[in-house]
């Protein structure tokens, strides 16, 4: 039994081992990965030049239902201003 | 008469057993924790529930015929429902942090220390009369220091199913408890000035390097690592599909509807394997015990890392966001967050935690490959 | 020519069976009756759909490999199918009314008379040559005084799977037909000062109340009744996941994705239990028959119960509300403020109706399980 | 067969007497826990006292997309109001 | 050191054969097309996902206990999931354009002699060495031309299996394809002048008849044709619960939710059938050629039939709109529309060649129904 | 073999022409049924006639969330239009 426990030990421990060593190994290659690969690539397809607020209505293309345009967006984020001066409001 | 003495011997108060009661509490205690106290509550409810309909005296929730039973068996046993609800988390999860800093994955992957420390330790625990953990047992045990409830549930269902009540229960209270048990140890592990430090701006990060990094992990894992295909797999295909921008309408379906009806189901089943038999012994006390020990170390390690890259590397990393590396997304960003924020008021370091958080999630899902590949056969 | 002949013996014109087409032509009736008198759309539209389907000739949508045969033995055999829809009412349903006054529970006891007297009947029924009735079919037809159609099918599926089709039938008609059956029972049983009673208006309810409320019910059921379990544990999962508040994105899918997806799929499974063979007979007259007479004497239950109660009780309560124990929720509480109304056009009683109305969706769900209890096995 | 169906009528009426009885006690059971119990509860813990808009706002949590923020809803609603009664419209 | 072994011998590296590395290069081009190049993204990215974890060695996906196995048996060699997906087109399909101007009709019909000349052509490739096609591989081929991806992949689950594939992926790509196959060939098969007709502008449409629509089209195809019941059932359930104004949850649920999540699962299960023995041969090569021909000759058919009606009829017929009947919704209209502007820059055919485009859904679903009817037993 | 072919051939031509036939007669048919049975009904049951914003309306009945009733789209509209004019933007 001891016998078989010290079995289990080594067992356990070449695990430990193993296991570290690859999880670091496996993910130090992506940080390579990343460096190399990723990098380039975002030099050689740089994301478009976007209008700030053009991305948010991007979005909003996702979901099905209940899409404002951004002009209703822009139209309301006046109104709440406007409400707000009037109103002296703050929360 | 007869009728009302079958209806007698019909009501659950005729047909209790003691360990039924005693799991129907804890069933209760989770429910207490899920409610109450805010413990992850999308699986630890309707965990609970199922816990407590399980032990009901007669009814036969788990046995063939009933619900419990056949959520287990189409949905646990098979591996599918934690491997949609990967996919879920992976359409939810933006690796812009990690690929703006690389150099975070080495947190990532020094916080699995916990998981490979504990499989040590379960084996240790075999000196314990009443503990009798083989391999496979010690390998789904340790998994819990993985901080990721879909990866302990898939190890758990493959390499030791009698334990997966009780590794779910440690896996999600644990990751509740985060708030609780990392902080002290990242305090004591770092000085004062260390958890001042302020680290650089980070890198906006291009729509392409977006698309291509799940590409990227899933060919490496096909390369090195099969046994993790699963899980790596769903989490990029789930990460593809947010990225990609052109199936916008079934990443927004991975990540609410699927993933909440799979939360409902996957709850419940687990919950099914909440049986006095299963869990009342002393070795769901060594699950629990050994499932804080694992936090603890995943903790340290993933600090003690950051203590080290800070050192040789030029650009300054704050360690406590290597505490965020045992993933556990986001509560240890969070965590490491506002640890950093006691110390300095102007410390934002919640994107930079981000990084090593999602590193941590890739980590322990390659860990638990590992395991499979190693232990599973 | 040899290719004419074949494709001519495919078609369904060589193939038609005379019960297929009167069949068929009770499936067109329920997508009008849905359609176009809006009797219950959401289950009857499906259903009679599937009707249509099952008795297409050739085609073989409920044999081995058929559509509907995959859908009624995965979801209706099963029983999953229906306590998935138990789940989401549960996740709709608001108790406020009932807890703020428990006395409406009484209703929802009293108009399940409805229940047991059907039973009665329907073993009565078996001096009618051609109907022979067993105790198993008797219960499950007389469940249909439930008004609850999830209930009388699961009970159906498990008690009576021949009779599913004609019970759900049956079921979802009356509960579509409520405003029709049960103004004139209300009228003839109080007399024109008992409908112009106004009700206290009632009290609020905390928060901790209606948390706690489905766990209570939950043990009363394990205590006393564990063969309810199925239904009022998931009834009971539902209503907690939407009182306790911290898992809101489950219990809106519940509501909402969950119960629709599982709805399309009920109501075509069961409209494929409409064959010929299992329809079209006398015991289906029987059944038709049973359900009214269930329904109003649940109806006649509930409002004379409310009758007493009004003359013991301090509190004034108008009789007409015990007309909405039967369940039928939100409808019958609906007929009870509509013909509150016509007696006195001040008299709002739709909330004081709530309570009876979901006390009935407990006291068939009981009433299910004391006759699986006792009949079942 | 007479036999068989006095059997069958004094088996249904034991089932609609224990029935009865049973959901009259079942349900009368819950009268008393709700009167007791739930009685307690709710004064031992009573709902925090809140101001009422901030429940609509909570209940919004619950809606994953689309939510719109209670500034923006006091916005709407201050410029319905304005819009109406700049154009006498009521409905 | 046997761990390392041990571990060695579980990589993908170590154990990758020849046709896995082909196959996965498949998987990665869908993904490009899908992703970069915009090709039916909703299928194509999931089913390219499919294909490379499929082939991934020791992984076993698509082995018993895979979870790509069980997608695979459960919703695709069911039939299910493409009856599901059929039932959501038809809950997002309006019938206004077709009912409005049902001469539309016989386009959708001639378009489908592409279906029935590539089912010659299939035949006729047997004179290839190393080709071997019966008469169902060479009927599930032609499905192809019916430009409709749930049809094909219901057609090729029932009647050549190991066809599945090559199949689905010439059909969603040759979709993809429309834009690009078809002008060229509108363009020689009509002058001018054809181009520039304009048509009359369509009447409106009511509630009642679109209603009525999908019951008449399951009732012609339950006398004619029941062995085309499942997929054009499936498809007039969906659209009545469209039309019907009564069960809206549904059809919103059937639209979206349902039809996204059961696409992500189809997708997979599709691209498990990409593997090395059932892709790499030169019947894929055979079939890819064949999926080219069908999209031409339906086109063609559809254009000169709309030619020759436009001679007959008294209003004007632009035949553009004929190469709308070969379906690929709302793609092939919108190829009507841009290249009737080219002509004609205020010529807006859209509407009129949505009625066209619906046809061939019909028709295809229709020219299925007779290849199982024919050939299927 | 090539007597197999010849064989197959047949088999397919004549698929061919029993195929074509069919759909033909099916979807005709169907245009008879359109012609006669659906212009018949749309004669006996025409549409009710709407004011016009009253269809939006109950479409979004449909929409279990974020519903947002008609005057509330009819105020945000007035106030696109104000803040349009007092800003002077166009998009
Ligand atoms: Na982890
Ligand atoms: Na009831
Ligand atoms: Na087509």
């Amino acid at each position: 039994m001891m016998d078989n426990m010290q079995q289990q030990f080594i067992e356990a421990g070449t695990l430990m081992l193993a296991g570290m060593v690859f999880v670091f190994a496996f993910l130090g290659v992506l940080i390579v990965f990343i460096n190399t690969v990723l990098a380039k690539l975002s030099v050689k397809f740089p994301d478009p030049i976007v209008v700030p607020h053009s991305r948010p209505n991007k979005k909003s293309k996702s979901t099905t239902n209940g899409d404002i345009s951004p002009a209703v967006v822009a139209a309301i984020s006046g109104a709440v201003k406007r409400y707000r001066s009037q109103h002296g409001q703050d929360k | 008469m007869d009728s009302l003495i079958k209806l007698w011997l019909s009501t659950g108060l005729a047909n209790f057993e003691l360990g039924q009661i005693v799991m129907m509490l804890v069933g209760w205690g989770l429910l207490y924790l899920a409610i109450a106290r805010n413990f992850e509550p999308l699986l630890l409810l309707p965990m609970g529930f199922g816990a407590i309909l399980t032990n009901i005296p007669i009814a036969g929730f788990s046995e063939v015929g009933g619900l419990l039973h056949y959520i287990y068996y189409a949905g646990i046993d098979t591996g599918i429902f934690p491997l949609i609800i990967f996919m879920g988390v992976g359409a939810m999860t933006d690796f812009g942090a990690l690929i703006a800093n690389p150099k975070t994955l080495l947190l990532g992957a020094a916080a699995q220390f916990g998981i490979f420390a504990t499989l040590f330790g379960a084996i240790a625990l075999n000196y314990v009369p009443g503990i009798e953990f083989t391999l496979k047992d010690a390998s789904a045990i340790a998994i819990i220091g993985g901080a990721d409830g879909p990866t302990a549930i898939f190890l758990a269902s493959k390499l030791a199913p009698e334990l997966l009540g009780a590794i779910a229960v440690a896996a999600y209270s644990y990751m509740a408890l985060v708030p609780i048990i990392q902080p002290p140890i990242m305090r004591a592990l770092t000085t004062e000035e260390e958890r001042k430090i302020e680290m650089k701006q980070l890198r906006p990060v291009t729509k392409i390097e977006k698309i291509i990094f799940p590409l990227g992990v899933l060919m490496m894992t096909i390369f090195f690592l099969p046994s993790a295909t699963p899980l790596v797999g769903m989490f990029c295909l789930g990460n593809l599909m947010r990225e990609s921008g052109v199936v916008d309408r079934l990443s927004t379906t991975a990540q609410n509807e699927l993933i909440n009806i799979t939360t409902i189901f996957l709850g419940l089943g687990v919950g099914s394997k909440l049986s006095a038999e299963a869990f009342l012994n002393v070795e769901t006390l060594g699950i629990l015990g050994l499932g804080a020990v694992a936090f603890s170390i995943g903790t340290a390690s993933g600090v003690l890392m950051a203590k080290t890259m800070n050192k040789l590397s030029k650009d300054p990393i704050n360690p406590l966001i290597g505490a965020a590396g045992v993933s556990a997304v986001p509560m240890a960003a969070r965590v490491a967050n506002k640890v950093g924020l006691e110390a300095n008021p102007h410390n934002f370091l919640l994107m930079h935690a981000m990084g090593p958080n999602v590193a941590g999630v890739l980590g322990s899902a390659v860990a638990a490959g590992i395991l499979l590949a190693l232990v599973g056969s």
